[in-house]
């Protein structure tokens, strides 16, 4: 199958349904050369640095029955615009009774490793998970990214898409016919049965190549990328967990009030998963401190498939080194 | 105008006026809603602020499902989700009352986007209040707004308040139009309490926003009689002789003085229009009464659209 | 001993610490007139309604030397702000290598039940627990919000306060001298030995309220308030679960990633406290919905007492209801 | 101005312009930090934004420290936390370079307010791009400061894009000084590019600011000579005949070629000022290199004071 990359498999897709649908209108404060030079400068738009401005105003568009997407680049800049995210973005298909829908993909990019030190480097998706009303993707490869992009595109509701700047480079399969991939089904990336491993966006990577090494040792992980955050694909997880009867969960965000600990918390909270746990939980998650900018430190306080390794180990009751 | 016309604006005067008596409180500034909506059709989509019942109604919002979601019933606007300070009708392009300051104007920069590119010469308008041009909101929706020319209608209700303070203290410019005139957005201040003036100031307004000339700016000076929000606990600190002051600028009374001195309206015509609003009002009222309130479990809907 | 109201207590602390130290200022939307009174307009200062502005000030207040009490109001007005306070307040610190120190007290309230629908009741804590470099604080009691408050008036780091809006009126016993909480130091509110329950901010009250009818069924609470929840007493909560073998964690706030998945999370991947837990750990959380307008809505979606005992029936292996 | 005066200018101009050929680009702009630092005293504060080296320097910064810190290493003035993006220095009153546009003027509005506080006649200037005007948070600093009379030099180096968005495009006002005029800010354009004309118009704000009359807002026009950011991937939309042209009115130059017609400064004199900065920046450079990296797990120190 035809190899394209994890950020030309976004642009398939917005191309794919921009054509579909002339009521679409792209914003973002740089230029979109290839849409706007096949859907014009009226509907892709060069916003001025305003992002809080451009996010609401893909509320309004909403409101007025245009589908938008919205490119704030990096999440850092998300928060900027947060009060039109979650005061009104979040709340507005309620607030108002289910009066209107509101079709918006917002799109940022998340994720450390390239020294952009504490500002720009931050994976703040669990702080949106926290807020009911957003729709939440995280795509880990080039074809989920193409799958979850055409059906974020038929979403009518806001949908929030965080891509890790190490992804958008990577290439993958994407087939050439058109394909939709549903919201809240994880994808099971490797089977297993020692240790259910659930891995967030470049994690999943990590713990793949995890896996490869710790079969060796004989350990075999069943490596789950729930791929949407909001719907969350609770099931899959707990079956996963009740076979294994071990979990980790393994994201690059800090790990207080992160994704991993939601995970880690509905597979205890679960009585049927609970009572088949072999072993407590772990995560291995982002250190709670603010990415820094040195290659040094920054290495030490993000995930890697080493510490993935040394977690397994321990939860199998094994010396975290070899 | 012809009489009917001017029958008709009365009549949403007082349906303004009468209604705010005993919800929240739109009164004393009812004059605006009235005399801009007037110039809107149904096309026309409008964003709102916490104070928003006049801009429903003069928009043409029923008031039974007004009074419904007030009520927190189920047959409101909201199902009851939503309550005073959330109120839509996005049928008839009444895009939302809103709690945060400012943040309608963003919202609205896109009504306004989504007309221009409709191509259908339709507008959007924007109501908010001299509270809200203090924050950056308001000055992401000029830009905008002006660098794109988008056809929307900003009108700033300038009550001279946010909460207990004084406008004059919170914007360095004082005049509130010197802040669009920076960004070469047209628009001028006018009597916010002479329905008259709105009316006309509107329609210069509509003239360009139509043409797709871009934006415009229109300050409405007036003043709210009761306090920020109904409530006895929150304290009022406006001197008492400014209040009173504004309450004999009554927008109502004022103008119907005004078409009865000119013969277009008589003292039982006055009378009669008002007794037909009072009777809608109560309608709106006994129908929010009777409706029922929404079952506990359907707060688990609407969280999504399908 | 003497009672006054929460909003009291949180005040005289404030008066307290700013007679002790000149270089304090006080902003917020609206006028603090006791305070006003005593310390004068330069040091007491009404803002225009820009708390991205202000927010940001205590920052540049803070680098200068000054300290600086910021009253947001309402949690939903801080989405304002968060652009300074995520990405510069928490960070600060940490990107500039420790150099200088930001004695900041940023104040919201947070919390459902009087009928102010999505956008004014929201209680978003877990977004700030998960950016590291802030401090939380979180007091459910006069008496603890005074000591807190001390203590935070005399942190040299931000420190964000959310104070619920059903206790500001609420009276405790305070103490007429001046004493401080440290914090990470939970209060344990009422001890027992079935069930480690813990509760936050007004869900305190509530849990107490459960544990006196459930002492008559003969279940008996330990009903822990961690009070700061960065730093977070991880000790007094293990502690405590080793004993009963039973957790249940309370909070108002929508349940996906909020504060009780974190503590359900700290509790299942610690060993020691793993391998004593009798039954699986429960969550009573707020639904994750935004806040309903409409009182048998919003009744319905945020928890309370009857919530919380049924909750605790269930652990204890009971039906929910007698 | 004595010749000694110029001539330490002279060597500030060419600090910053050396410095900056082989790390991050302020190149081109170097004047404006010159210039209006050399007004200030250490006591006086300045927020600089993302493209910050040149006002680092310009304040006294230590350019041993600076290149660690760019270097990632230990010794840098953040211990390799923070960056090229992220470089301050309290101890000499620059509270720091900042990543996300806009957002060093809320925190200037802070230092202002401290130093109208501390009543010792002390300033603050907040470095901030075209790009910054464009988002809210410039505003709500320009009221601010406006209606409390803050003593804070707005500086903004227009070099009239935002990445590659013009800012012509971008902002509606085009005259960036139209804003602060709508707060009643006193202000002026000038030619970012002749530091005699940045040093002068800041001796004029100065005297206002220093009397506690309130911001002032200076507008300077110039150009960036690099890509956005000094990067292989990244795109350069600029036209390169406009980038040639600004190359010519380079503001090392033009002044160096002054200074010498008024025969103020020799060639010769010139040359071993150049030789001396070079040596210092090579030194700079030397230690850095020399320097440690941070331990791994000093990642964990500074989350938080003591
Ligand atoms: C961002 C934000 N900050 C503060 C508040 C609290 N608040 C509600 S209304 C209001 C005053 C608004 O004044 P104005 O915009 O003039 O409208 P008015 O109430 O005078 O009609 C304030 C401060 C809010 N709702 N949103
Ligand atoms: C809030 C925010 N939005 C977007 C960015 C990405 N970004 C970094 S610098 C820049 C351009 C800024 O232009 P300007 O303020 O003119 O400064 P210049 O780079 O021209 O010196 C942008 C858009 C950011 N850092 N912060
Ligand atoms: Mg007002
Ligand atoms: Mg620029």
């Amino acid at each position: 199958m035809r190899e394209i990359t994890y950020e030309q498999a976004t642009l398939e897709a917005i191309q794919e349904e921009f054509r579909g649908n002339p009521r679409t209108v792209h914003l973002s404060t740089d230029l979109m050369a290839e849409l706007q030079q096949e859907f014009g400068a009226d509907r892709i738009r060069v916003t001025p640095i305003a992002e809080n401005n451009f996010v609401g105003a893909a509320i309004g568009l909403a409101g007025s029955g245009f589908r938008t997407v919205a490119n704030l680049r990096m999440a850092t800049f998300g928060f900027v615009a947060l009060d039109q995210m979650m005061n009104h973005a979040a709340k507005i298909t309620y607030m108002f009774g289910g009066q209107a829908k509101f079709p918006i993909l917002y799109r940022m990019t998340v994720g450390a490793g390239i020294s952009a030190a504490a500002e720009h480097s931050i994976s703040p998706y669990a702080m949106y998970m926290n807020v009911p009303g957003l729709k939440i993707i995280l795509p880990a490869t080039a074809y989920d990214a193409k799958g979850l992009f055409k059906t974020a595109l038929r979403e009518n509701n806001p949908v929030v898409s965080f891509e890790h700047v190490a992804l958008g480079g990577m290439k993958g399969e994407v087939p050439e016919h058109e394909y939709f991939l549903p919201f809240g089904r994880a994808s099971l990336k490797r089977e297993g049965d020692d240790v259910t491993v659930v891995a967030l966006a470049k994690m999943v990577h990590d713990a793949l190549e995890a896996a490869v090494d710790l079969e060796k040792e004989g350990i075999s992980l069943e490596v789950i990328d729930p791929r949407t955050l909001v719907p969350l694909d609770r099931e899959t997880i707990l079956e996963s967990v009740k076979k294994t009867g071990r979990l980790i969960a393994v994201d690059e965000a800090c790990q207080t009030c992160g994704a991993a600990a939601e995970i880690i918390a509905l597979v205890a909270a679960d009585r049927g998963a609970f009572g088949k746990l072999k072993a407590a939980p772990a995560r291995v998650c982002g250190l709670d401190v603010p990415i820094p900018f040195s290659p040094p430190m920054e290495k030490y306080v993000i995930p890697d498939k080493a510490k993935i390794i040394a977690a397994v180990r321990r939860i199998m009751g094994l010396s975290p080194r070899l | 105008l012809t009489i009917r016309r001017f029958e008709e604006r009365v009549a949403k005067e007082f349906y303004v006026g009468n209604l705010f008596g005993f919800v929240h409180s739109y009164i004393g500034q009812e004059a605006i809603a009235a005399g801009i909506c007037k110039h809107l059709v149904r096309e026309d989509r409008i964003v709102s602020h916490h104070r928003g019942h006049g801009h429903c109604i003069a928009k043409g919002a029923d008031m039974k499902k007004m009074m419904a979601e007030i009520y927190g019933k189920k047959t409101g606007y909201c199902k009851g989700k939503g309550g005073s300070m959330h109120i839509a009708d996005f049928s008839i392009g009444m895009l939302g009352a809103d709690g945060i300051v400012g943040a309608g104007l963003p919202i609205a920069t896109g009504a306004a986007l989504a007309a221009q590119l409709e191509k259908k010469g339709n507008i959007a308008a924007v109501f908010f209040g001299d509270g809200a041009c203090q924050e950056g909101e308001f000055h992401e929706a000029l830009n905008l707004t002006a660098i794109w020319k988008l056809p929307l209608l900003f009108v700033c209700e300038n009550n001279q308040y946010g909460v207990n303070t004084r406008a004059d203290y919170a914007l360095a410019a004082k005049d509130i139009t010197r802040m669009p005139q920076a960004y070469y957005i047209a628009g001028k201040a006018i009597d916010g309490n002479d329905v008259a003036a709105v009316y006309k100031a509107a329609e210069e307004a509509m003239a360009m926003l139509r043409k797709g000339e871009g934006p415009y700016f229109l300050e409405c000076r007036t003043y709210r009689w009761h306090k920020h929000f109904l409530s006895k606990a929150l304290e009022d600190l406006r001197p008492k002789e400014e209040i009173e002051a504004w309450k004999k600028k009554c927008p109502l009374g004022s103008f119907e003085a005004k078409l009865i001195g000119q013969g277009i309206l008589t003292r039982s015509e006055a009378a009669s229009i008002n007794e037909k609003i009072l009777a809608q009002v109560d309608e709106a009222h006994k129908f929010a009464l009777a409706s029922p309130y929404p079952l506990p479990q359907d707060a688990l809907e609407n969280v999504y659209s399908l």
